[in-house]
C-alpha cells in the first residue's frame, strides 16, 4: 500500500504493482519467484507507475506483464525487442523492460535480442531460461541440454546449446547479468542493478518449470550445495566460493582454475571481479564457467558505458533542430525546382 | 500547324515523348529529370518514368546495363508517361537494342554515331551495324557524333578524358533542347548549384550542353523542328514530384497535421527504400528513422511507438509485408493507430524486383491470421501520394485501426508536376488520448467509429496491458469466452465497415450511368482516364471511376455499379479487386488483365473498351 | 425401449453423451479416452472433443484451471462429438459451473459431492452450494461422494494421501461404466500395461475403478440404467484416433508409398505440435524431425529437403502461416513440392490458441506476395487427416507445386474411430527425378500437368541454378522480360487450375438438385451432414457437399452448384469459401457463420436450413 | 578444361566451374575476386561437381550461385543457412556452401546464422562483408561504423557495429576465419581450409563495394601497408607481423599488445596461435583486435572438431533403426487398441 514518505511523497508499496489479473502459472512455478521479487523492486525504483512498461513475447514466462499493476504489453513470439525499442525511442522517459524466454528470446526472438543489444537501447531484459518450452507443453529450447529427451526430441537432444550470456557478450550487450529464481535476495538485487543501468541490461534468471523440466538446476542450485557449487560475483572483490569461502577462481593464462585457499594461495592469487571492465574478455570467461567443471558464477558479470541508441537518436534529432532549425514544412514542400502557372 | 524559325519549319504538337536509353554509367536519369524541369517550368504538363536496370551495374555497353528515362511533355493534362515514344536518344547500341522495339515505326532516332563501334556492337549482339544496313528502314534515323563532338567542345577544359567523356549526355541533352525549343537556363542553374564546389566542371557542363544545342542549331541534321506550347494547368505552384517523394512528403506532414512526432521504422527494399532516405533528411521534424534488423523489427518498433502515442509508419514492398502480416495482425488485435506503405513490385518472391505491378492487393487484405481487418489506401498517381499518406493517418487515428497505404513501383519512380498545397488548406488530424482514471477501460468503444480510446504509458492511473490473445470487450482482459471472441470479431469487422461513412464516394468520369463503366485502382489510373476520355471523345457510352479506398470500400459504390450495363476492371494482376467487387455487388465484371512489370498502354485499354461497347454512335 | 437389469430399468438408447470435467490435475483426459476406447472396442461409434484449459495450470479448483473430455457414443454413424452433453460429471465446483450452461435441462449432473467445500465453492465463485440450493432444479442431479469413496477403497493400498486421491477419477469412471453397462476388461489392460513398472498403483487404480463399479450396482442413486447397442459400421479393422495423428500417419504413409525420405522441419505451435511429437518417434522409418529456431527456418529447411529430393513437411497454425508465407512464395516461384499443414486456430494474432476456427483460409490462398498460387486441400473428419496427408504429398509431387493441408484444431484433437487402411490398398506416388543431360532444362513443362522436372543435386550433368526472381522459361535463367513474365505467371496459374484434372468431383449427399445445396469444408462436415440428414428425414429438399479441395476447386462445382436454387455456407469465419465461391460462380451464396471458438451445433445449422427451405412436404 | 590424371580420373579445371551466366557485378567489385578463388578452388577438393551445391540469400554477394557451375539456389533474404541446412542433413553426402553478405547474414538472417552455426551443421558459409547494403543502393548495414553516412545515415549511423567472429564465437562455431578479397592467395588458401572442415566453417570476408563503400578496408589493407596493418594466424606459430617481421602480439593476463621485436622482447614471449583450443577465449581475443590498436588479424581463428549435426541427426535415424529395426508402417497403423467389426 503506499503510504507518503518524510518528504511527503507518496511512497508506492509492492501491493500498487500487484495487478487484479489471477496469476496463472502452475503451482511451484519459478515464475512466482521473479514475479514477486519484480513486484517489490519497483517501489524502490522511484519511477512512477505509470512510467513503467513491460512488454513480453509468448511463453509462460511472457505472461508476467498481466500481474503487474503498470503500462503492459504481452505481444508476439519473440518480438518484444522490437516493439521495445519502438516505445523507448518516441517516448525515452520511460523506463521499458523486456520480459523474454529462452525459447521467445533465444530461438524465434534471438536476433532481435542481438541487434537490441549491440545497439544499446535503455532497456531492462529478462530472460526466464528454464531450458524448456513450457507454454507449449514441454519441447527442448535452444538452452536445453544435449541428450535431453522431450516430446520433440524422445532420443535425445542433438542441439548443442546456446550459452545466453556468451550470445551478450559476443554483442557487446554494456550490462549482462545471470540470477535465479529461489535466490530472491539475490535475484532482487540483481534485478535492482539492471534496472539502475543506463543501457541494455540483460538478465538470465535460471527458473525452474516444475512441470516439464523440473530440477533442471537444483544439481548446483540446491540450498544444500548452493554455496560450493556457485559463485557469486561482486565487483571489486576476489572469486571466492565454498560454504566456508574456502575456494577460489584464479586465472591460468586465459584459463580459469578452482583452487583451495591455504596452502600457499591466498586471495590475491584470484581473480578479482571488474564489472567495468570495457574488455570483455574476462567476462566471457566468467560466462562460460559451468558447472561440474566451476562453480556455475551468479551477479552481474559486466557493465559498462556506452552510449545508448536512444540517446544518440534524440541527440541527433535536437543537433539537426539547431543547426538547420526547426523543420518549416512549407519550405521543404516548395524545395526544389518549383514554378508557378497562373 | 507548323511555323518557320530560320530556315526550318516549326511544326507545334501537342505531345512528345522522349526517350533517353544509355549506358548506367551515361547519367541518362539525369538528362531526363533537366529535360522534365525544363518542360515543366515552361508550362507544360509532364510525367516521367524512369527504367533502371535491375543488375547494380550490369557491363558497360551490355544490354542489362541500358539505363532509360522517358519524359512526356504536353499542352494538355496528361495521365500516362505515354505508351511509347516518339524519340529514342540512344547513346550505344545496346540502348538501340534494348528499347528499338518500343519505339513505333515513323518514330525519331537520334543515335550516338560514335560509339557504334566493332567492340560496342559485338556486346549488344549486333551482327551488323544497324545504322548501316537496312534494318532501321521506316525509322527517321538521325545520327549524331557526340562522344567525339563532346570531346571537340572540351578539349580545352582541362579535365582528364573520362571526365570530358562523362559529360556527353549534356552534349545530347543540348540537341534536344535544340530541336524542341526549350530554354537552356534552368539546366545551367541547377548545374551551377551542383558543381558549386567544382567550377570548372560546371563550366564545361555548360559548354558543351551548349555546344550541343549549337550544334542542333548549325547542323542540317533536323528537317523540323518542334515546339509543344503550354498546358492549361489549374492555377497555383508547382513542382515535380515522384510517387515516394510526395508519400514521403505526405507522411511528414500528417505529423505535423496531427501534431505528434512520427517514427519510421523500416528495412531497406526496393522500390520503397527512398521514402526511408527521404524522411532519414528530416530530422528536425522530429522525425525519428529506426532502420531495423529486418522487416518484423521494423513493425515492430512502430507498433511500440503507436502504443507510446507517435504515429507509427513503416514501408516495404511485397515480400516484406509477407513478413510483417503476423505483427499486423498483431496491431489489428490491440487496435493501434500504424500504417504500411506498401510499393508494390512484380512477385512471386523476389519476381523482378525493379518492375511493378497490382498484385499485392489479397494479400494487403487478406494476408493475416484470423478474421484481421485492416484499411487500405490506394493512390492513382505520384502526386495524389501526398494526400492518400495523409488520409491513412487520419483513418488509423480516428478509427485506431491498422491503415495500408498500396502504392507501387509505377507510381513510386514515376514524376509529374505536383501543385505544392498550402498548409493551411490542410485540415487538422484531431488527437485525443484517454486521461481519465474514473471511466478508462481499454476496450471501450467510441459510439461513431467503435474506435478504442489511445491511452498512452506515462498517463497516472490508466495503466493496464494489452496483447495479442483475444480481449474481452470493454475490460481488455485476456478473454476465451465463446461470446465475447464472436462479438469482438464482429467489432473488428464493423469498425472497418464504419470508415466508408467517414470517406468520399465514388467519383464517376463521364455520366453517371451507361454502357461500361472501366473500375479502376491505383496506378492504372492515368492509362484508364485516357482511353476512357480517347473512347468518349469517339461518342461511346463509357466512365470511368478510379478507387482510392479498397477497405472499406466507397458507400455508394454498389449503386454506381449498378447504373452501369457492364463493368471492365483493368488491373496489373490476375484479377484481385475484380474477385472482391464480384462477390460483394454479385455483378459480373470482367478483367482486363497485364501481369508482365509493364504498366498498361492506354492503346490496350482503348481496344478493350472498343470490344466491349457497340459504337452506336460512331456507326 | 427398456429392459430389467436386476431391480433396475435398462433403457436402450441410439447415442449418449457425456462429459467428464474437473481440475487440470484431475485426470479428465485420461478417463475421457478410456471410456471412449471402451465404447468403440464394444462397437459403438464414437466421437471426443477435448476442452484442455488455456494457461498452462490455472489455480487448483479455479474455474480456467478446469479441463473436460467430451465423447459422444452411439448405435449409428455418428459426425459430431454431440450437441449438448446428455451426462456432466463435474468432479468440484468449478467443474460444474465452467460447464452447466452447456447441459440441457433435463441432462443428469454426476457430482463428486465431497469437493463442494466452502473454500472450493469461493475458489468457483459460488455464494451458496448448488448442490444443496434450488439452483438446479430440472436437471438430474446424482451426488457421488468420489473422494471419501475413493480413499475409503484404497485405504490398505499403502500409496501415500496424494496418490490415493489422484485415482478418484478412476472411481469415477468406474461409476460411469456401470451406469451405461461397459466391461471394464479394456481399461484395467491397459492400467496394467501403463504401471507395469509399478504393480502397487496399477492395483489401486483397478481397485477403486471395480469399487466405483460396485458403487454403481449398489448404491440407489441411479433409477435406470443405460444401454447403447453396437452400431453398424462398415465391416474392418478399428482404432480410434484423433487427426492430429491420423495427419502424421499419412505423412508417414506418403513417404512410403513415394518410396522417398520425409524431413518434417517445424517449430512448435498450438495446435500442431503433435504432428512433431508423433512424428519425431518414427526415426526408424527414416523420418527426420527437424526442430528449428523458427517458423521461416522450418520451412527453410523443408525447401531444402525438397530441393534435394526428399519430400518436405512443416506443420504449424494460424501465425505460423504468416510467417512462412515469404519462404512460400519461394517455393511457388522454384516449383518445388512440399507441404505445409496448417492447424487452424482463434485468430487474429495470438487469438485463442487452444480454440479452433477456419479464418485462415484466404491467408492459405492469398497471403502472398504476387500472383503466388498453391494447391490447397481441407480433411472434414479427424480419420480423412490420413487420406488427405496422402494426397497433400501426391498432388505436390505430381504437379510440383507447394500444397497447404489445411486443418483445423476441431478435427486435430478431436478423435472417432477409423477403419485401419491396408497399406496394399493404397496407390503407390510415382516420383521421377530427371537424370539426362542432353535434354534437361531446368523450367520445361510436362504437357499435361505443366510440372517441372525434379533435378536433385548430384545428378551428374544436370547442374543448374534456381531462385526467387522470375525464372525464364524453359532455360530457368533470371529474367526480367515482360512477355516472358507474363508466361509464367499463367502457367503458374495454369498448372494450379489443371490439378483440377486429376481429383474427384463434388460427391453431393442427398439429391443431386434441389431447393438447397449446404456447402462446406473441413471440421464442419460433421454437423452439416447431422442437419441436413435430419433435414431430409424431415422430408425437405436439402443436399450437401463437403470440399476436400479448395485449390483448385472441382471442375464440375459449377455444375453441381448450378442444381440448386439456393445455395447455404456454414462457415467457422465471416465467409471466406463463399467470397470465393459467390465471385467464381456468380452465385449467391448465403453465409451462416459463425466465429467463436466452437464448432458448429447441429442444432444452428437446421434451423438456417429450415429457415431457408420451405418445407412444403411437411405441411 | 578437364583434363586427364595420372590415375585416368578427369581432372577439372576452373573453367568447368564457370557457369554460363554473364557476371553481374559492378566493375571493380571485390566480389569478383571471391568468385574467381572459389572457381579455382573446385577442382582441387577432388568432389564431384554435381555434388557441391551454393546456396544464397539475396544481396550483390548472394548473386555469386549464378556463376558457378554447380547446383545452385538463390533464395530469399537471410534464410539461405536454413535451406542449407534442409538439404544438408537430408543429403550428407553434398558439399553444401552458403553464400551471404553482412546485411543477408548479419541483419536479417542473424538468427539462422547463429543457429546454424550453434548445431554446427556440416556447411560452408563465406559472408561477404563490405560494411553496406550494395544491392538496395548504398544503406549502411549492420556492420558499419558508428558515424558513417549512407543515404539512411545522413547524419552518421549511430548503430554500434557487429564483429562476425565475435558472434561466431558466441555461438560456439568449430571454424571461425577471416581474409579479403584483395589477398587472392589468403583468400584462396582460407577457403580451402573452410571446405575441407568437417562442421559448421564460418569464413568473412572484407570486401570492397567500390560504388558504395570504397576503400573500407584500405586503411590496413593497401598493399603498401598491409604487412604492417594486419597480421597473418597461422597454427602453431607465434603472432609476428611487420614489413620486417619485428612485431609480435603478446598477451599481458588477457590483454594483448603489439611490442616490438628484440630490446628484450623475443618469439618465445608472443602468443603462440592455436586454432584447435577448445577453449574460445584466446579466439575471442584475436576476433576483437581492430586497427588502429591493433593490426587485424587474418586467417583461421579457430578450427575444433565437434560432432555435426547431420551425423548426429543420420545416427540417431540408424539407430532407431537398430534398435526397433526397419518402421513397420502396418504394425504402426494398427497400434494402439483396436477393435474388429464384421
Ligand atoms: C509465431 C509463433 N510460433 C510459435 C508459437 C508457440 N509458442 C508459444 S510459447 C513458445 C515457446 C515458449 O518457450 P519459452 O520462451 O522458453 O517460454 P516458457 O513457456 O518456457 O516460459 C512457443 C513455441 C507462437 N505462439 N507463435
Ligand atoms: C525480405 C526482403 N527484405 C529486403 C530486401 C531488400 N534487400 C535486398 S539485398 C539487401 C541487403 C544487401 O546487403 P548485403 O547482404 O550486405 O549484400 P551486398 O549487396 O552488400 O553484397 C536488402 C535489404 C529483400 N530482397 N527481401
Ligand atoms: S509449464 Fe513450467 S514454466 Fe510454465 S507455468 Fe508451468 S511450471 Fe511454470
Ligand atoms: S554495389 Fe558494391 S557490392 Fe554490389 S556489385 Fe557494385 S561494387 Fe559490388
Ligand atoms: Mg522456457
Ligand atoms: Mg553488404
Amino acid at each position: 500500500m503506499s503510504q507518503a514518505t518524510t518528504d511527503g511523497q507518496i511512497k508506492l508499496a509492492r501491493k500498487d504493482f500487484v495487478s487484479d489479473q489471477e496469476v496463472r502459472w502452475c503451482p511451484g512455478c519459478g515464475d512466482y519467484s521473479i514475479l514477486t521479487q519484480t513486484q517489490k523492486l519497483m517501489p524502490e525504483l522511484g519511477v512512477p507507475r505509470e512510467n513503467i512498461v513491460f512488454i513480453s513475447g509468448i511463453g509462460c514466462s511472457s505472461r508476467l506483464p498481466y500481474y503487474m499493476n503498470t503500462y503492459g504489453f504481452h505481444s508476439i513470439h519473440g518480438r518484444a525487442p522490437t516493439i521495445a525499442t519502438g516505445l523507448k525511442i518516441t517516448r525515452p522517459e520511460l523506463q521499458v523492460w523486456v520480459i523474454t524466454g529462452d525459447g521467445d528470446g533465444l530461438s524465434i526472438g534471438g536476433n532481435h535480442l542481438l541487434h537490441v543489444m549491440r545497439r544499446n537501447v535503455d532497456l531492462v531484459i529478462v530472460l526466464f531460461n528454464n531450458r524448456i518450452y513450457g507454454l507449449t507443453k514441454g519441447q527442448y529450447s535452444p538452452t536445453s541440454e544435449i541428450g535431453k529427451r522431450t516430446k520433440s526430441s524422445p532420443a535425445g537432444s542433438i542441439d548443442y546449446p546456446i550459452n545466453p550470456l556468451s550470445i551478450a557478450l559476443g554483442a557487446e550487450a554494456s550490462f549482462v547479468a545471470r540470477s535465479i529464481d529461489i535466490d530472491v535476495r539475490h535475484l532482487m538485487s540483481t534485478l535492482e542493478r539492471a534496472a539502475r543501468h543506463k543501457g541494455t541490461s540483460f538478465v538470465e534468471v535460471y527458473q525452474n518449470c516444475n512441470v516439464f523440466n523440473d530440477g533442471a538446476f537444483m544439481e548446483f542450485a540446491d540450498k544444500s550445495v548452493r554455496p560450493d557449487r556457485t559463485i557469486t560475483l561482486e565487483h571489486g572483490k576476489p572469486l571466492i566460493f565454498g560454504k566456508d569461502n574456502d575456494k577460489g577462481i584464479r586465472l591460468n593464462g586465459t584459463r580459469p582454475e578452482v583452487v583451495d585457499l591455504g596452502n600457499g594461495v591466498s586471495e590475491s592469487d584470484l581473480l578479482i571481479h571488474d564489472e567495468t571492465d570495457p574488455d570483455p574478455i574476462v567476462a566471457h570467461i566468467l560466462a562460460r564457467m559451468q558447472w561440474p567443471e566451476f562453480p556455475v558464477p551468479l551477479g552481474v558479470v559486466r557493465a559498462v558505458d556506452r552510449p545508448t541508441y536512444d540517446d544518440l537518436l534524440n541527440d541527433q534529432v535536437q543537433d539537426a533542430i539547431k543547426s538547420s532549425g526547426e523543420g518549416d514544412l512549407t519550405a521543404i514542400l516548395n524545395s526544389g525546382d518549383t514554378w508557378e502557372v497562373e | 500547324m507548323s511555323t518557320e524559325n530560320g530556315d526550318r519549319k516549326v511544326e507545334e504538337l501537342d505531345r512528345v515523348t522522349i526517350r533517353f536509353a544509355g549506358d548506367s554509367g551515361d547519367g541518362m536519369q539525369l538528362v531526363g529529370l533537366q529535360f522534365t524541369n525544363t518542360a515543366a517550368v515552361f508550362g507544360n504538363d509532364v510525367a516521367t518514368v524512369p527504367d533502371i536496370p535491375a543488375e547494380i551495374r550490369a557491363p558497360a555497353g551490355s544490354i542489362p546495363g541500358v539505363s532509360a528515362f522517358q519524359v512526356s511533355f504536353s499542352s494538355y493534362d496528361i495521365h500516362t508517361p505515354g505508351d511509347a515514344p516518339d524519340v529514342l536518344v540512344a547513346m550505344n547500341p545496346a540502348a538501340l537494342k534494348a528499347h528499338l522495339s518500343d519505339l513505333p515505326k515513323g518514330g525519331m532516332i537520334v543515335a550516338n554515331s560514335d560509339e557504334f563501334t566493332e567492340v560496342n556492337l559485338k556486346k549488344a549482339d549486333y551482327d551488323s551495324n544497324p545504322l548501316k544496313d537496312d534494318s532501321l528502314t521506316g525509322y527517321r534515323l538521325v545520327q549524331v557524333p557526340i562522344t567525339s563532338m563532346n570531346a571537340r567542345a572540351l578539349a580545352d577544359s582541362r579535365l582528364n578524358t573520362k571526365q570530358i567523356d562523362r559529360s556527353k549526355n549534356l552534349f545530347a541533352l543540348g540537341v534536344m533542347f535544340w530541336l524542341y525549343e526549350r530554354s537552356l537556363e534552368p539546366t545551367q542553374r541547377s548545374i551551377k548549384q551542383r558543381f558549386a564546389k567544382n567550377p570548372q566542371v560546371a563550366e564545361a557542363n555548360i559548354t558543351t550542353l551548349k555546344a550541343g544545342y549549337h550544334f542542333g542549331e548549325t547542323a542540317e541534321l533536323f528537317p523540323v523542328l518542334y515546339s509543344v506550347p503550354k498546358a492549361h494547368l489549374p492555377p497555383g505552384k508547382y513542382r515535380n514530384i515522384t510517387g515516394n517523394e510526395a508519400a514521403a512528403l505526405g507522411f511528414l506532414t500528417a505529423s505535423k497535421l496531427a501534431d505528434k512526432p512520427l517514427l519510421y521504422g523500416s528495412y531497406p527494399i526496393t522500390p520503397a527504400s527512398d521514402i526511408l532516405h527521404e524522411l532519414a533528411k528530416h530530422k528536425n521534424f522530429g522525425v525519428k528513422t529506426f532502420q531495423a534488423e529486418d522487416e518484423i523489427a521494423a513493425i515492430g518498433a512502430i507498433i511500440g511507438a503507436a502504443f507510446g502515442g507517435s504515429l507509427g509508419l513503416t514501408a516495404t514492398s511485397g515480400p516484406g509485408l509477407a513478413l510483417k502480416s503476423e505483427a499486423l495482425g498483431l496491431a489489428v488485435m490491440v487496435e493501434l493507430p500504424i500504417v504500411v506503405a506498401v510499393i508494390q513490385r512484380s512477385g512471386p518472391s523476389t519476381g523482378m524486383p525493379t518492375k511493378s505491378e497490382q498484385a499485392d492487393l489479397l494479400q494487403a487484405v487478406f494476408g493475416r491470421n484470423g478474421e484481421s481487418p485492416v484499411a487500405i489506401v490506394a493512390p492513382a498517381t505520384p502526386s495524389e501520394c501526398f494526400n492518400l499518406a495523409i488520409e491513412a493517418f487520419r483513418i488509423a487515428i480516428k478509427h485506431m485501426i491498422p491503415t495500408i497505404f498500396l502504392s507501387d513501383g509505377h507510381l513510386g519512380t514515376a514524376s509529374e508536376p505536383w501543385r505544392i498545397p498550402s498548409l493551411d488548406d490542410l485540415p487538422k488530424i484531431a488527437v485525443e488520448y484517454a486521461t481519465d482514471p474514473d471511466t478508462f477501460q481499454p476496450y471501450t468503444r467510441n459510439d461513431k467509429t467503435l474506435a478504442r480510446p489511445w491511452a498512452i504509458p506515462g498517463t497516472p492511473g490508466l495503466e493496464h496491458r494489452i496483447g495479442g490473445l483475444e480481449k474481452s470487450d470493454v475490460s481488455g482482459n485476456v478473454s476465451y469466452d465463446a461470446e465475447n471472441h464472436w462479438k469482438m470479431t464482429q467489432y473488428r469487422a464493423e469498425k472497418v465497415e464504419r470508415i466508408a461513412d467517414d470517406i468520399p464516394h465514388v467519383e464517376v468520369i463521364g455520366d453517371p450511368q451507361g454502357q461500361l463503366l472501366v473500375l479502376g485502382w491505383g496506378s492504372t489510373y492515368g492509362a484508364i482516364l485516357s482511353a476512357v476520355t480517347r473512347a468518349r471523345a469517339a461518342g461511346l457510352s463509357v466512365s470511368c471511376a478510379q478507387l482510392r479506398h479498397l477497405n472499406p470500400l466507397p458507400s455508394d459504390l454498389g449503386d454506381v455499379i449498378s447504373r452501369f450495363d457492364r463493368i471492365l476492371m483493368p488491373e496489373l494482376n490476375l484479377g484481385q479487386l475484380r474477385m472482391i467487387i464480384r462477390s460483394r455487388f454479385m455483378v459480373d465484371a470482367e478483367g482486363l488483365n497485364k501481369v508482365s512489370g509493364r504498366p498498361f498502354l492506354i492503346q490496350e485499354i482503348e481496344d478493350k473498351i472498343l470490344s466491349m461497347v457497340k459504337s452506336e454512335v460512331r456507326v
